[in-house]
């Protein structure tokens, strides 16, 4: 059942590759760009999900168990949580250094077309 | 009960619906901020239900942060929307 | 016993959150689906918290942190649609062509002379 | 019930992708993409990771927004040509 997730994943993977290809926009693209970013969160966690498992928390286990029997599968993955997180702090950095070379781009060249920005012709 | 929970949280989950519709095709962006709200302040009542649905008291913490920070955004961007930035 | 209050207050709250959804989808101009917004809020996650507090009891760990999380509801959000309706209405937002009456006009109209 | 809680919350997340790159309003995208951070924030708890929940709200659903809308804001005041691409970039209220 977990495969709904995959394949969400992959489509938002989709939708945002679709507006980095067609958009002509700068900022547009950035939006793709996060679109992606996003569909990489899930796919994480969605790796990280077994079935009928909860948070990688052992204090006050759910549905009268001990904190051991959490402890031997009955948790999500905590490695893959960690990268998400790491990914998200990364992902917000990378969008705003891209927005700030964009702020500079539109300073220069007076446009946001990326079509029009000349030095980037080949 | 936690059956009950689970619907609860399922019914507040299908009342986004309406809003996304109008976050889609709001004419302006204040429609757009007053849809974003509303979502926000269901998604904090889904991750309580949540909570209880699932027996963790981990998760309600979440929704905490939810309630402030939307909240917080959504007067950071009538300001801006004051202000003539938006 | 328990479980009959919480569905009725569940019912009832999750039937006030639907209508104002309903209402913000339908509404014809911003000023009225912000009216829509607040009451749903107001009257539709009040009577939900308040079933998961009567289920878990006020003193739990669910029972506070709804508690707390109510107490933000009722005070930031109006707050926040306020200040909201005040810069949309000073941004020229349109009404709605069939509204009757705008007490700010005359106001309006002074600080643009 | 777990799986319809899930499968609500990938179609709330794509829908609301789709929203935020055919909204022509910069603004209003901006908006869709605050709405995809809260839902995806939402599927993080149903997924079990309320720690990546507690970094997405903060960071998907207010402050990549704000950031993009202050890039917005800065960028409108120094595009000067009137290409149908960028005429929706300043279409204020």
């Amino acid at each position: 059942m977990i495969v709904g997730n995959y394949l969400a994943g992959v489509a938002l993977f989709c939708i945002g590759l679709y507006a980095v290809l067609t958009k002509r926009n700068l900022i547009k693209i950035v939006m793709g760009l996060s679109l992606m970013e996003a569909s990489t969160y899930l796919l994480l966690l969605s790796f990280a999900y077994r079935a009928h498992s909860t948070a990688p928390v052992l204090l006050n286990p759910p549905n009268g168990q001990s904190a051991e029997q959490l402890a031997k599968g009955q948790v999500a993955d905590p490695v893959l949580q960690n990268i998400c997180l790491t990914a998200i702090v990364i992902g917000v950095a990378v969008t705003g250094v891209s927005l700030a070379v964009i702020v500079r781009i539109a300073q220069h060249y007076r446009t946001l077309d990326s079509d029009r920005v000349r030095a980037m012709r080949g | 009960m936690t059956t009950i929970y689970g619907a609860i949280c399922l019914a507040e989950i299908v009342v986004m619906v309406p809003l996304l519709i109008r976050l889609a095709l709001g004419p302006t962006v204040s429609d757009r901020i007053v849809a974003l709200n509303t979502i926000s302040t269901q998604a904090a009542l889904a991750v309580l239900f949540f909570a209880a649905f699932a027996q963790r008291p981990i998760y309600l913490d979440p929704a905490l942060w939810l309630c402030s920070f939307s909240y917080l955004g959504t007067i950071v961007w009538a300001r801006f929307l004051e202000r003539g930035l938006l | 016993m328990k479980s009959a209050v919480v569905i009725v207050l569940a019912v009832v709250g999750v039937g006030f959150s639907f209508s104002g959804a309903v209402g913000i989808l339908r509404m014809p101009d911003l000023y009225t689906r912000i009216q829509c917004s607040s009451k749903t809020i107001t009257m539709g996650a009040i009577p939900v918290l308040v079933a998961l507090v009567v289920a878990e009891g006020p003193v739990s760990s669910y029972g506070s942190r709804t508690l707390v999380v109510a107490v933000l509801l009722l005070s930031v959000n109006p707050l926040a649609s306020h200040a909201l309706a005040r810069a949309a209405y000073k941004r020229g937002v349109p009404m709605w062509p069939g509204s009757v009456v705008d007490q700010g006009a005359e106001r309006r109209q002074q600080s643009e002379d | 019930m777990f799986w319809a809680i899930d499968y609500l919350c990938l179609a709330g997340v794509i829908v609301s992708a789709i929203a935020a790159i055919r909204i022509r309003n910069l603004n209003g995208a901006v908006m869709a993409l605050s709405a995809m951070g809260t839902i995806l924030s939402l599927l993080f708890i149903v997924l079990g990771a309320p720690d990546d929940a507690h970094s997405e709200v903060v960071v998907g659903a207010i402050a990549l927004p704000t950031l993009y809308l202050i890039a917005i804001g800065k960028v409108r005041a120094h595009v000067t040509d009137d290409s149908d691409d960028l005429g929706e970039v300043g279409e204020g209220r």
